[in-house]
């Protein structure tokens, strides 16, 4: 057995109920791993444990990858395997703000951790939809300050995963219908979201280990698709904090959002499309502001994939 | 003089119960304006003495009564000079001296305003105890004997009513001791306040005091109260007299009593 | 002066209570919602209710504050006598001290967690590099202001450098030191919750930083709560061993 | 004595210097990547590059931090004396005082942003919760641990409590005022910069994290940096003061 | 007894540069074994010389030469009882007159083993000078007497080469004085260490010592070196003889001459 040390993108919550699940289910035994799978702090903290080699696997977002990569390119790495094939970026405002389009954004102010995905992309949604970079303000504020402060007026909108702020709304008695939500997918932004990577030293010298790897996690999510009850109550034994009916309503969310689509039921899980991520570089770039783009290569590689077989989800 | 300015009916001390007793049961009469020596083997309470009348500390039995009143918590109306001199180190030896103008009444209320005539006031003392030129000095830059001296002059620059000295010349040589017991009658004739002095020179309690009180061994009690028969004012001359002399030896006697009791 | 003792061991249950029927009744006559600020009586009943879940947590971060409290305790004493002893050493180490505790801790963490991965490492280191600072400030100021009478006594029977610190100059410094042990518990507890909540599966602060990502802010109360009552009693510990151990010091409180 | 002054002046210099050439040796060495740990000099670098950013950050912490130290010296020190003059207010406050300290104040940021909104207001009030509590403690404990026999000198004047706090306590307790001081303004920065990093558009906390997102791992320690710069200045500040009105204090050092 | 056990070749003191001198050219010789006495006024220099002499501070100027090697720190032979009794405040009284013990060598080795023995011989220096039931009290627990006689058991107890005394007996009633200047005596004429005391009382300088120096007034120097002509061992009542009140009347004119000089 070897153990493989897993860092997830962010806390034990209903998305990350799957690897949990495939844990286990001792999906990960059967390849012959021992993974030990560590709570997140977000994607910036995913890549660096990969890369200095505190973690052999993490889950991060792409894009951030890409901007990692544009920062060391002598460290670069790469993604192995994509989760998110759509990804939750978003903005959220009320209903009564009477902002309906993105054009009504202007003037408007914007709350959001610096670090926050959806806001770190904000620039290629403005350039996608005609705005202007200084046509809004943000305010900057730890995650949970995020929604209370969106329901209290203090900011006119926020950014974040849909996931994760659609239900902290709910939780603060704002329902999707009095949310007006733009989701960066809707305005012909094709990005990617969150993969995972693996350290230099795994792909180099244990690339059996993580196809092995990358197979528990398919079957882990499709166990979660099939039944996400059982995910949840995962879950629950290593977080006995957890509300699982907000997290089961999560993990569903995400599912049907980020997992389940067009692209993955026709392919399975795990495969980015070229000319897709090409142009997700394209706008990267643009939104972070660097000159040499990678290509696709350089961010992702297949060479781990387990065959298609294994990667179906139903 | 009305007998009983300071009054102790049957006081005792000790310092926590279950102790032994530090003071027997002790009284005392202290007239208004009275000079009053205590003497006593070392141990014998003479401090602890001081602390009861000056409402330091208070008795374990009994009662202490100054000016007709109860003595309950420190007296406004003291002067006292520790046995150790207990300067405050943060002060120059002038302000130390100045020290009881910052805090008793009325002066605290005039010393910014008059503030140079306070210093005009403190440095004459100073000098009358030799310490001319030392003002500026911290309590550590001086020696011993002149640390004991700015204890006396911090004692006696409000002008008490009451004045306590514990052994205020221990560390003086003879000579600065006895032109000090001079500058102290000449104070106390020109005012005459009432002073409670401990000490173990026996000459120094027949130059000074009316009446001289003799402790017993620990725990202490007054064993012999004697009236002094010398005239006043006494000078230096009068330490060679028979009458002096022999009070000196009386008390003497009574102290090996004392110590062989 | 021995009066009222049944006072005196009241009193701090009497302001806690205070406090509490305070921050009660101010939550509710401005309705303030909970995800702002919850009531005590909310963080109580919702801790009872996860009090097992607690109890885990707050077990590890006891374990892991005192570990990183204990390393402080050792290593503070030995700086703070360098630094209180040699000149040399204080001019040379002070400004590093300094510069190194200005910065917070928690920017440290992602650091170590490179080196050591998630959870109790971190958390110890944590909770020591927060706390030895005050230890070292009060051991080395105990020390250079210990009274050259007293050390002019060892002085003078040819006492070494370590006798001198050994014999005067630590239980001079006692007073100091204690005080200090105070606030060095207090920040380790800090220190190593914080740690938990960059990073760690386990421990209050993750408690804390779960709920409140949850919007359980009556949990992250609850958390607050433990960890303010697990800090009252390593700090009564202390405030014990301190009035054993320096009654001289304090020999000026019985009368008053 | 007075000898090497030259030494002693070089000494901080010489140690920050060695510092950072052991640190850079370490990094290279060891090959440690920038993401993890970023050599001084590439920090100082990228510093520069920034300094204008970086200056403006810099005044605004200082700013808040100041503020927020302020109101902690004033506080701590007439709750310290409260708490070191009266056994039943020591009683009554120690062990709500000590229970709110062991709490991490960056919990408490999100609840005062609810109140104050982002920015200046919740950093100020953060670095005084932060930093007030050592000061209570040292100007407690030196008002506790007074000789009585120095209280005895104003005692038997019919000084008023006051007077005695006045003259003899608080002179008393200049050293324990001053060793708490040093560690006051430390945790003054950090709470003010942890306050950054919650809700904040503005300062070096912001900055930190702001650089952090983007990888930027020599800016974040730059941040440090500049951190740790400024607190040895105000550290220094107080240095200066406390020689001047502590000599006699720490008389004993002129013969070592 | 060769002379020149205790040397100080044209020393002087200032405390710090640009102050007065503390200390005026001084010389001395000291045999081994002799026991010397300083007189002289208040804040002239006497602790100072002790200071000097035991290492405890440099000479501004000048050599001190002690056991033929030049002084350069603190010395290993010496025991000192300070002006202050400087008593450890958390340690109990036996345990600060065992202090010596815990520092001195070959004490320090033997102590943890014969602890019971040496605690035994403190107990008895204790008892000899009074203090027996005072053991386990605190120093803050003792009247000033009292404290200064456990200093002075501090300084004997571990049998120093060179004995330093500053006013021993300053706060002692003249019995108690007396019987220490004994005690003092048998221990010196049993084992005859070097020993340097000062004091204001010219009967004790005359009573103890073999050689008698009178110093003068701030910056002190020394004036008159006077042999002691009494035989030993003295006892009380060669205080009653003519040369003993001779010697005294010596030194007390002596000591006003420099006063008003
Ligand atoms: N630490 C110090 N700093 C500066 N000056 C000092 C210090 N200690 C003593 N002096 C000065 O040195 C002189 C001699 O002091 P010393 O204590 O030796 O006198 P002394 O002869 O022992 O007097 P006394 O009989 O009063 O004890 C004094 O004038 C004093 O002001
Ligand atoms: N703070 C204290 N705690 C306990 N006991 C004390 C305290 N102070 C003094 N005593 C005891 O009380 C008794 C009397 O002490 P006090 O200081 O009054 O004696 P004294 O007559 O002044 O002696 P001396 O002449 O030596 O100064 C002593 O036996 C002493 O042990
Ligand atoms: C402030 C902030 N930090 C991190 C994330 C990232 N994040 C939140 S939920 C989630 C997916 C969980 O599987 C991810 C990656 C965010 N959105 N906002
Ligand atoms: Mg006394
Ligand atoms: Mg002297």
């Amino acid at each position: 057995q070897m153990a493989i040390k897993f860092s997830l993108d962010w806390k034990f919550e209903g998305p990350a109920a799957p690897y949990l699940l495939a844990k286990k289910n001792g999906y990960f035994d059967e390849e012959g791993l021992d993974v030990t799978i560590d709570s997140g702090n977000g994607s910036v903290g995913a890549i660096t444990r990969v890369a200095s080699g505190a973690y052999d696997v993490s889950l991060a977002d792409i894009n951030s990858l890409v901007e990692f990569n544009a920062s060391n390119p002598d460290r670069a790495m790469k993604s192995i395997f994509m989760v998110y094939d759509r990804p939750p970026f978003s903005l959220f405002m009320l209903k009564k703000s009477g902002i309906t389009k993105p054009e009504d954004l202007v003037g408007k102010t914007l709350g959001a951790p610096v670090f926050d995905a959806s806001r770190k992309l904000y620039p290629a949604f403005a350039s996608a939809t005609g705005l202007k970079l200084d046509d809004v303000t943000w305010e900057s504020m730890d995650p949970p300050l995020r929604e209370p402060m969106l329901v209290r007026g203090d900011v006119d909108a926020i950014s974040g995963h849909y996931f994760t702020s659609i239900l902290n709304l709910q939780a603060q008695g704002v329902t999707k219908d009095d949310l007006t939500v733009f989701q960066y997918k809707d305005f012909g932004m094709d990005f990617y979201g969150n993969g995972l990577l693996a350290s230099p030293d795994m792909m180099e010298n244990h690339a059996e280990e993580l196809r092995g790897f990358l197979r528990g996690v398919v079957k882990g999510w499709r166990a979660a698709i099939a039944d996400p009850a059982s995910a949840i109550e995962a879950l629950k034994e290593v977080d006995p904090l957890i509300d699982p009916a907000l997290e089961l309503q999560r993990l569903q969310m995400a599912i049907d959002e980020n997992v389940v689509t067009p692209d993955t039921l026709e392919n399975g899980m795990g495969l980015v499309k070229t000319d897709r991520m090409a142009k997700a570089i394209d706008q990267v770039a643009l939104a972070f502001g660097f000159e040499n783009k990678p290509t696709v290569g350089d961010v992702f590689t297949d060479i781990f994939m387990p065959g298609a077989e294994d990667r179906k989800i139903k | 003089m009305s007998k009983s300015f300071v009054e102790l009916n049957n006081v005792r001390l000790r310092y926590s119960e279950g102790d032994d007793l530090a003071l027997e049961t002790t009284n005392m009469k202290i007239g208004k304006g009275e000079f009053i020596a205590v003497v006593g083997p070392s141990g014998c309470g003479k401090s602890s003495l001081l602390k009861l009348v000056s409402g330091l500390m208070p008795p374990s039995e009994g009662t202490v009564i100054v000016d007709n009143k109860e003595v309950a918590g420190p007296l406004k109306i003291v002067g006292m000079a520790f046995q150790n001199p207990t300067l405050l180190p943060w002060r120059t030896t002038l302000d130390n001296v100045l020290l009881p103008m910052e805090i008793v009444k009325p002066h605290r209320n005039r010393l910014r305003k008059n503030r140079a005539e306070y210093e005009e006031r403190a440095r004459k003392l100073l000098a009358s105890v030799g310490l001319e030129g030392h003002e500026d000095k911290y309590p550590w830059e001086l020696s011993g004997g002149m640390q004991q001296r700015a204890s006396l002059c911090r004692s006696l620059i409000h002008e008490p009513d009451l004045l306590m000295l514990d052994e205020p010349f221990g560390a003086l040589d003879a000579f600065t001791r006895e032109e000090l017991w001079d500058i102290l009658q000449n104070l106390w004739m020109v005012r005459p306040f009432t002073v409670i002095l401990v000490t173990h020179d026996l000459r120094e309690a027949a130059y000074l005091a009316d009446t001289i009180y003799v402790m017993s061994k620990r725990p202490g009690k007054i064993l012999v109260e004697r009236e002094n028969p010398l005239p006043r004012p006494r000078d230096q001359e009068a330490t060679f007299t028979q009458p002096f002399t022999d009070l000196v030896h009386e008390l003497r006697s009574h102290i090996r009593d004392v110590r062989e009791s | 002066m021995k009066k009222k003792p049944n006072l005196s061991k009241a009193a701090p249950w009497l302001s806690a209570i205070g406090l509490f029927v305070l921050w009660e009744l101010i939550v509710r006559i401005f309705n303030i919602p909970p995800y702002v600020l919850p009531t005590p009586s909310e963080s109580i009943i919702v801790g009872w209710q996860f009090h097992e879940a607690i109890w885990m947590h707050a077990v590890h971060t006891l374990y892991t504050t005192l570990a990183g409290f204990a390393i402080a305790v050792v290593f503070g004493v030995i700086l703070g006598a360098l630094v209180g002893s040699s000149r040399a050493i204080y001019d040379a180490a002070n400004p590093l001290l300094v510069g190194f505790n200005s910065v917070p801790k928690v920017a440290l963490v992602p650091v170590l967690v490179m080196w050591f991965g998630i959870g109790t490492v971190p958390a110890i280191i944590t909770a020591f590099l927060i706390s030895f600072f005050p230890i070292v400030v009060n051991v080395a100021t105990g020390l250079a202001t210990l009274e050259p009478e007293l050390r002019d006594v060892l002085r003078s029977l040819g006492a070494t450098r370590t006798d001198i610190l050994v014999k005067v100059g630590f239980p001079r410094a006692m007073p100091y030191f204690f005080a200090s042990l105070k606030v060095a518990i207090t920040l380790a507890f800090v220190g190593s919750v914080i740690s938990e909540t960059v990073a760690s599966n386990v421990g209050v602060g993750y408690l804390m930083l779960s709920a409140s990502s949850k919007f359980n802010m009556p949990l992250v109360f609850a958390g607050l709560l433990v960890i303010a009552v697990m800090g009252i009693a390593m700090y009564e510990i202390f405030n014990v061993i301190e009035r054993r151990s320096t009654k001289w010091a304090n020999r000026g409180n019985q009368t008053t």
